[in-house]
């Protein structure tokens, strides 16, 4: 949505996504306080949003397979997994520098979600949702049950902090800026798949299948596309958690994990990765300022009253998640959007026909 | 309220369907209709016409209620039915009241019989000697339905389905019958023999209908007066037989050019159109 | 997952804070009140004896980790920052697996109330426990049922635990290693593998009553020790099982008709609740809030003693004012802590490099039901097999 | 010599259960012609159709496009030789604008992979530009200018039909295959479809398959008409001669117009 | 011979118990096109209605539980009220986006409510076991399956030959169709919610009989869910076939496969089962076939 009075000489200056000057000062801006944010955020703060780093990339994939294309993906947390496997294999075992295991690591979740993916060429909808809660259950049987010298088995492994140049990422932020750029990075790929053919191709197959295939869309090719993109995602993210986290265990990658993937996704908006962002962002937020309110009525009404509220953050954050559902179907973000067009139009209430 | 109070207090003289003004936006903020007015009297047919998008699709659900699903709603004026206040109702008692819709594209029960089709169409009638007269009624209009019972609708043909459709709007008892498009996609056969029938009902039952269509010459044949909406707005309304002469219909309605012949598709030019895309 | 739960300081003391993690939302839920009553308890005792005594004050920040391993590691850097801890008290796995790697770097000690997992089992750690690993535990009570078997022959051994989750799964790893290393003593009967909360178990354990097992291991869910003995029940057989602590005696004498449960076991390096210990008294006498002496109050209660008295030591050494977690990790090294120390919750204990928990002859407890009543199996404590890492 | 048809039917037989869909049906069309479809509703026409454009594999009989033997081939295969074709009903992309529509419907005339679309380097931005402006000229021949960036969710049911008339065109059809394109419009509508078909035929010389319900427009612009019934052809010839045949009269016109 | 009769009578028991749990999601979706991923959650918080019921308020422990199913039918009408309700007429992908939300909400709530503690749950139905020749079978999953079966006919008459129960298969075809015809969605919805949540707190009261209660029985949710699948979601008999299909199934796989993949196999198997179907037929077995014309 732009505001009145803007106008494109070209194609390309409509593509992109930053039209004005302001827009393009405020991306800068953002931008910049997130370079600055540790030298002013204290380091919890920087832990927290370091992970959450982490949890958007894996969110933005979620996006393009569910937002884009339609798939019904619960099981999101499992791709992660594996790529955290992966990675932290490949590292500790065969000593696997960052920016191999990081590539590899997408590679094997994609390929991974590839085998349950291949149902949806015949399967349509939420019976999807079916085959992805599959996967979630056979992953940890599946590292369990593999030599436990290529993924340690249902032990787990430890991961060695990422070392660039021969210097270990250790202190909080450097893991912060490190993931930072992959953030960035991951947000840019998920913006340019949506705006471009291959984009539309994952939303015609959503929209209608049978016009896209008879338009010249390979359709299982593309279902197979979006599953794989979701995924390299999700294993990208699983390989940073495993750099951040320091260990990975089957334990860290729940359907509960998967479901607050979803989670996030509904509050930001399934239709853009800007959604994802949005979504991850408020979610996080939320979770921590009612958790970090919960700690402060658990000090002042004694540490028992924690058992209380500590599922009462849960169960507002579930009714947020549905109030939005309910009220915002598409997101916080059109949210935004009608305010704006809301505020164009004012003091009219309606468009002209 | 039910349907007998409504009948037992009829304000004869008024007509049937009063629409006053009435403003319809989706979404809150994209206004369609624009202070449309129409009138539906005892007993008769109307039809309305309009081209694509003009709003005649919405104009139907607003008065059958069915606006609410799609995010849409009756933002000003009013709708009355029998005098009684009607707009943005819960659609099930607009049903009740006798307003019942025979919406576009064939939206039949596709995974249901034919037969099961009828009977939700009597969902409403707790009478099983008047259900079962019903039901033989409308067989009869339709004798090509009797082969079909045990059938799964979804895969009847186009007329088939038309005519299921018809029948089981009919079921439902209405006082008033909104129909869109109903002879879309039919062949002109078919068209002739629903159009035919929808007369009959209007005939021997005294059925009061609001008929959208394309089919303007069809239509304005059975109709008795006609209403025409661009952009959302009323632009004509008249006498249906005033209608077929007036000189804007019988060219954009009617395809027919001054002096009654008709006009090939073949010699249609537009000549404000650049053709870029062409060259 | 910040802030704390904290006594108000006194002056003119030299304070220390202790970070917890706790977990009042998460699996363990349901044994925090009373868990947490036997850190408070500890806590309020030392400061009130030997705190005062030395002129320290032992402060403690809570946290809720709600048993999430990426909220442990997401928190940690906060809790440093603002903290300043000398010593993590952990509570689970999630503790771990998040800050086993990074404690050295951080140079602040663990100590873990749970037993250890073989997946823990290694050298330079700056995490320890005063248990051993599940299996170890297990293990001594194997031997014991072992020795007295009417025949002299290996004690046949069946297992029921979880598919994919790796701490259940390690705890059969370790109890196979057991009986591979004394295979005069030991031997695998069979393996039952079954879902946390399963419909019915009978029929898995009737295939598994079929290799004449002596005892059932069901370290894993409450509810598989609940379809185990419920299964044998129908079975009509009478087969006893071992627990551990997380899935004790006490809960299922509450759930099921004690008769059904007579005869099996809890095993765990602790000393039982039922028993008479100093620990008791003096949670007795500093308890307060919610919670009661039961076993996850004297597990808590022996990891805070455990802590406590690692803060005596490096005040000693290093000085009153100078604690620091280096001072406390060397501490932890630098020789055994007595029972009496312990109040009685557990042996001596002393640790090393070479492992995470502590050196020497492990050592456990069980608990049986006998005669309805949940009594403890023999009076002083049950040695284990030495066993390597598996 | 003899000129190659561009788009051929051979004996097509498809059923359903005991539905006999098409029972032996051929059918051809030639450069720059119009070849209409017409009959009663649930004769098997757009079962034809979906057996041209592939989305039914026939059980037996052949579809042959310029000669070459297409029937094994998926749909999104023909499309790319440029079969295109519209649907009866509403088959857009709801969720997409106008325009997006119509790029969508350059699908397969454009090459942006996958990692080209992730990186959005020069190559594709490039592909990105050029098509958009082809886009352009398309929703400037259905004169859909104003509503380019309109949902096509929201549009009324004729716009749609523009719309996914453009989305066909788009392909650069070397057949295009419609079905029922003016059921649903107005006149005036139609009559400006028609031009549209005429124009794309008249400079292209592309052949068009139509099914229409709507005599006039069908007996006015086609140079055959094939009619079927029960999934059989029943009569092939020039408009004049069809709309006279009795059995056509019969089955689908029914006796006299006014 | 005798260890597989009886692998397939218990796999038969078990089987039954996760056809009624399938029974709940199918007739939540047939008659309202809701599918309810949050169905596991929603038989905890039926058993927690019976824990209330009998342990808690001391009532009988039939009496409690038949007070119980009442209960439960008003969550589901609760359930339907605050969450389905607003949202009909809306794409499938936002109803099942909205049931996860719901799974989150009464995990919460259940343990804002009872606490986290795993507690005892009554023993509804009669404990042990029974001889059967030479068989040996769990007495309240015997008496579970036979009121599995009785249920299931009786709902599959009531879809197939009444008024009600056409209305709300119009309902699960189309909304808006419904609507026009003045069929209340609304009402339909709340009618399949009543039921649907009733048929899972008698599911609880089979699976728990007796048994451990916390938030974590929740789980059995997502495993009748592939059987509901199979069966195809619009049928009733369908969903009790399928269970007994997966049941027997599963228990014929740890009777024989277990042994090898260490209890991998019984736990992946529905899950096989059900995609290597769905590759076949994508509308399970007796599922409505989507009919695609264009
Ligand atoms: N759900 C909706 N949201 C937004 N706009 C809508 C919605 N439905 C319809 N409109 C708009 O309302 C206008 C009128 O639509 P309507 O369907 O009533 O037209 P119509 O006269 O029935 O057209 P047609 O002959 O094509 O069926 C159109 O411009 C359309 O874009
Ligand atoms: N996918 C399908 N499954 C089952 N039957 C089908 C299918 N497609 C078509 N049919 C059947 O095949 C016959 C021919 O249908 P088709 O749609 O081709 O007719 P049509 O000539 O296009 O009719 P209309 O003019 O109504 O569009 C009909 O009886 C229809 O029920
Ligand atoms: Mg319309
Ligand atoms: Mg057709």
């Amino acid at each position: 949505m732009l505001p009145s009075g803007v106008f494109f000489r070209d194609f390309a200056a409509e593509a992109a996504y930053l039209r004005t000057g302001p827009q393009r000062l405020a991306l800068a801006l953002f931008v910049l306080a997130l370079v600055l944010l540790p030298a002013l955020a204290g380091a919890y703060l920087v832990g927290v949003i370091t992970l959450m780093f982490v949890t958007m990339i894996a969110v933005l994939g979620l996006q393009i397979t569910v937002g884009m294309a339609g798939m019904i993906n619960i099981g999101q947390s499992a791709f992660v997994g594996i790529g955290a496997f992966v990675s932290a294999s490949l590292a500790s075992k065969l000593g696997w520098p960052f920016w191999l295991t990081l590539p590899a690591a997408a590679l094997a979740a994609g390929v991974s979600s590839l085998l349950f993916g291949l149902p949806a060429l015949r399967i349509k909808g939420f019976y999807l949702a079916l085959t992805t809660v599959a996967a979630q259950i056979v992953f940890p049987i599946g590292i369990a049950r593999l030599p436990s010298a290529w993924f340690g088995g249902s032990s787990g492994l430890a991961v060695e902090p990422v070392s660039i140049f021969g210097h270990a990422l250790l202190k909080q932020h450097e893991l912060y800026y490190f993931n930072l750029a992959f953030v960035l990075l991951f947000a840019l790929l998920a913006f340019n798949l949506k705006r471009t053919r291959v984009g539309r191709a994952l939303i015609a197959v959503r929209d209608n299948d049978i016009a896209a295939s008879v338009l010249g869309v390979n359709i299982g090719y593309y279902k197979l596309v979006a599953f794989f993109v979701g995924a390299v995602f999700a294993g990208v993210a699983g390989a940073l958690l495993g750099y951040v986290v320091s260990y990975v265990t089957t334990d860290h990658f729940t359907l509960w994990l998967s479901i607050w993937y979803i989670s996030m996704l509904i509050v930001g908006g399934m239709g853009s990765p800007l959604g994802a962002i949005f979504g991850t962002v408020v979610i996080t937020a939320l979770q921590e300022s009612l958790h970090a309110l919960g700690n402060a009525a658990a000090a002042r009404f004694g540490s028992d009253f924690g058992a209380f509220i500590f599922p009462a953050t849960n169960s507002v954050l579930g009714v947020l998640i549905i109030a939005i559902l309910v009220f915002q179907p598409h997101g916080l973000l059109t949210g935004w959007n009608t305010l704006k067009a809301a505020y164009r139009i004012w003091p009219y209430r309606h468009h002209g026909g | 309220m039910t349907a007998t109070d409504v009948v037992a207090t009829p304000a004869t003289g008024a007509p049937l369907l009063q629409l006053k003004n009435v403003e319809v936006a989706f979404n809150g903020v994209i206004q369609v209709l624009h202070s449309v007015n129409m009138e539906v009297p005892r007993g008769k047919i109307v039809v309305f016409l309009g081209g694509n998008g003009a709003g005649k699709t919405t104009t139907l659900k607003a008065i059958s209620s069915l606006l609410a699903i799609d995010d849409g709603a009756v933002t000003g004026g009013g709708i009355l039915f029998d005098g009684q206040e009607i707009a943005n109702r819960d659609p099930a008692q607009t049903v009740r009241a006798g307003i019942v819709q025979v919406l576009e594209g064939r939206k039949v029960f596709g995974h249901l019989t034919v037969e099961q089709n009828l009977r939700l169409g009597l969902h409403l009638c707790s009478d099983r000697a008047i259900a079962e007269r019903e039901r033989e009624r409308c067989l009869e209009l339709f004798p090509a339905l009797r082969g079909l019972l045990e059938r799964q609708a979804g895969y009847l043909s186009g007329g088939e389905m038309q005519m299921l459709l018809v029948s089981r709007a009919l079921l439902l008892q209405p006082r008033l019958l909104l129909l869109d498009e109903p002879s879309m996609g039919l062949a002109p056969l078919l068209v002739r023999q629903i159009f035919g029938a929808l007369a009959r009902i209007n005939r021997e039952r005294g059925l009061a209908m609001l008929l959208v269509e394309q089919n303007a010459r069809a239509a304005l044949e059975i109709a008795d007066h006609a209403y025409i909406i661009e952009n959302g707005r009323i632009v004509m309304h008249g006498a249906a037989a005033d209608m077929r002469n007036n000189e804007d219909i019988r060219e954009f309605y009617l395809g027919l050019s001054v002096g009654r012949e008709k006009k090939s598709f073949r010699d249609v030019k537009h000549y404000k159109r650049r053709k870029r895309w062409l060259g | 997952a910040a802030l704390a739960i904290s006594a108000p300081p006194v002056a003119a003391q030299s304070t220390y804070t202790f970070s917890v993690s706790v977990d009042f939302t998460g699996p363990f839920a349901d044994i925090m009140p009373s868990w947490h009553a036997g850190q408070r308890a500890m806590f309020a005792y030392w400061n009130d004896t030997k705190g005062k005594e030395l002129g320290i004050k032992a402060d403690y920040k809570v946290y809720d980790m709600r048993y999430d391993a990426a909220l442990v590691a997401s928190s940690w850097p906060g809790i440093l920052a603002k903290d300043k801890p000398i010593m993590h008290l952990g509570m689970g796995t999630p503790d771990l697996v998040s800050l086993g790697k990074r404690l050295p770097r951080d140079e602040v000690p663990m100590i873990m109330p749970t037993a250890m997992v073989g997946l823990m089992w290694a050298p330079n750690g700056w995490h320890f426990s005063f248990r051993p690993t599940y299996s170890q535990e297990f293990a001594a009570l194997l031997a014991e049922l072992q020795k007295n078997l009417p025949q002299k022959r290996a004690l046949r051994i069946a297992t029921v635990s979880t598919q994919g989750k790796p701490g259940y799964e390690d705890q059969v790893n370790g109890v196979v290693h057991l009986a591979k290393t004394y295979p005069d003593r030991f031997a695998m009967a069979s393996f039952v593998w079954i879902e946390d909360n399963p419909v019915s178990a009978t029929d898995r354990i009737r295939t598994a009553l079929r290799d004449n097992p002596d005892v059932f291991i069901v370290g894993a869910t409450t509810a598989q020790a609940v379809s185990t003995l419920k299964a044998l029940k129908e079975l009509g057989r009478r087969v006893p099982i071992i627990t551990s602590s997380q899935n004790g005696l006490p809960f299922l004498v509450s759930v099921l008709d004690p008769a059904d449960v007579e005869g099996s076991y809890s095993v765990f390096a602790f000393a039982p609740s039922v028993e008479a210990t100093k620990a008791q008294e003096m949670f007795k006498k500093y308890h307060s809030g919610q919670g009661v002496w039961d076993l996850s109050a004297s597990q808590a209660a022996a990891q805070t003693l455990l802590a406590l008295r690692t803060l005596e030591r490096a005040a000693k050494t290093a000085g009153k004012d100078k604690v620091s977690g280096s001072a406390m990790y060397q501490a932890l090294l630098a020789g055994p802590v007595s029972s009496d120390d312990m109040l009685g919750l557990t042996p001596a204990i002393a640790f090393d490099k070479s492992r995470p928990f502590p050196i020497g002859q492990v050592q456990a407890k069980a608990i049986t039901v006998k005669n309805k009543q949940i009594v403890p199996v023999g009076a002083g404590w049950l040695p284990s097999p030495e066993l390597s890492k598996w | 010599m003899t000129v190659e048809p561009a788009l051929e039917a051979v004996d097509l037989k498809v059923s359903f259960g005991a539905i006999k869909a098409l029972d032996g049906v051929s059918l051809r069309v030639d450069a720059g012609q119009i070849l209409s479809v017409i009959g009663p509703n649930g004769a098997g026409k757009s079962s034809l159709l979906n057996c041209l454009s592939g989305v039914y594999r026939p059980h037996s009989g052949r579809v042959l496009f310029h000669g070459r033997d297409i029937t094994a081939l998926a749909p999104h295969r023909r499309a790319a030789l440029g079969v295109a074709r519209t649907f009866q009903g509403i088959q857009s992309y709801a969720s997409m604008t106008v325009r997006q529509n119509i790029l969508a419907g350059f699908h397969c005339r454009m090459k942006t992979g996958l990692l080209d679309a992730l990186l959005y380097w020069p190559r594709a931005q490039r592909e990105e530009r050029e098509f958009s402006a082809r886009a352009e000229e398309i929703i400037e021949f259905l004169e859909l200018e104003e509503l380019r960036h309109t949902l096509v969710g929201e549009l009324g049911y004729g716009l749609r039909k523009r719309v996914d008339l453009g989305r066909a065109l788009a392909l650069g059809p070397s057949v295009l295959v419609l079905d029922e394109p003016m059921a649903g419009m107005s006149v005036e509508e139609k009559a400006d479809l028609a031009r549209f078909v005429l124009d794309i035929r008249a400079a292209h010389n592309t052949p068009v398959i139509l099914v229409e319900h709507d005599m006039e427009v069908v007996m006015d612009i086609s140079d055959q008409v094939l009619v079927m019934e029960w999934g059989r052809a029943i009569a092939l010839g020039a408009p004049a001669e069809v709309r006279i045949d009795a059995r056509v009269i019969n089955a689908y016109l029914g006796a006299e117009e006014p | 011979m005798n260890s597989f009769l009886q692998a397939l009578a218990s796999g038969t028991l078990t089987g039954l118990l996760y056809g009624l749990i399938a029974l709940s999601f199918v007739v939540i979706y047939r008659a309202a096109r809701i599918v309810n991923l949050a169905q596991g959650e929603v038989l905890m918080a039926g058993a927690f209605t019976i824990w209330m019921m009998t342990l808690a308020a001391g009532l009988p422990t039939l009496l409690g539980s038949g007070l119980a199913l009442l209960a439960a039918a008003l969550i589901g009408l609760v359930i339907e009220r605050l969450v389905f309700r607003p949202l009909i007429g809306r794409p499938t992908t936002t109803i099942v986006l909205a049931s996860v939300a719901l799974i989150i909400v009464l995990r919460g709530a259940s343990q804002m409510v009872f606490g986290p503690e795993t507690r005892p749950f009554p023993q509804v139905l009669p404990a042990g076991a029974f001889k059967l020749g030479p068989l040996h079978l769990n007495l309240a999953l015997t008496i579970g399956a036979v009121l599995t079966l009785v249920v299931t006919e009786a709902l599959h008459r009531f879809f197939m030959n009444t008024k009600a129960g056409l209305r709300l298969s119009a309902v699960a075809e189309d909304h808006m169709t419904a609507l026009s015809m003045g069929i209340s969605v609304r009402r339909s919805a709340a009618i399949a919610w009543a039921l649907g949540a009733s048929l899972s707190a008698l599911a609880a009261a089979i699976y728990l009989s007796g048994a451990a209660l916390d938030v974590s029985v929740a789980g059995i949710g997502l495993r009748a869910l592939p059987v509901a699948l199979l069966g195809g979601m619009e049928s009733v008999r369908g969903a009790t076939l399928a269970g007994v299909l997966v049941g027997v199934g599963e228990s014929l796989a740890s009777t024989y496969l277990d042994r090898h993949t260490s209890g991998a196999m019984s736990q992946v198997f529905p899950f096989l089962v059900m995609i290597a179907l769905m590759l076949i037929r994508p509308q399970g077995l007796f599922g409505w076939k989507v009919i695609e014309r264009v």
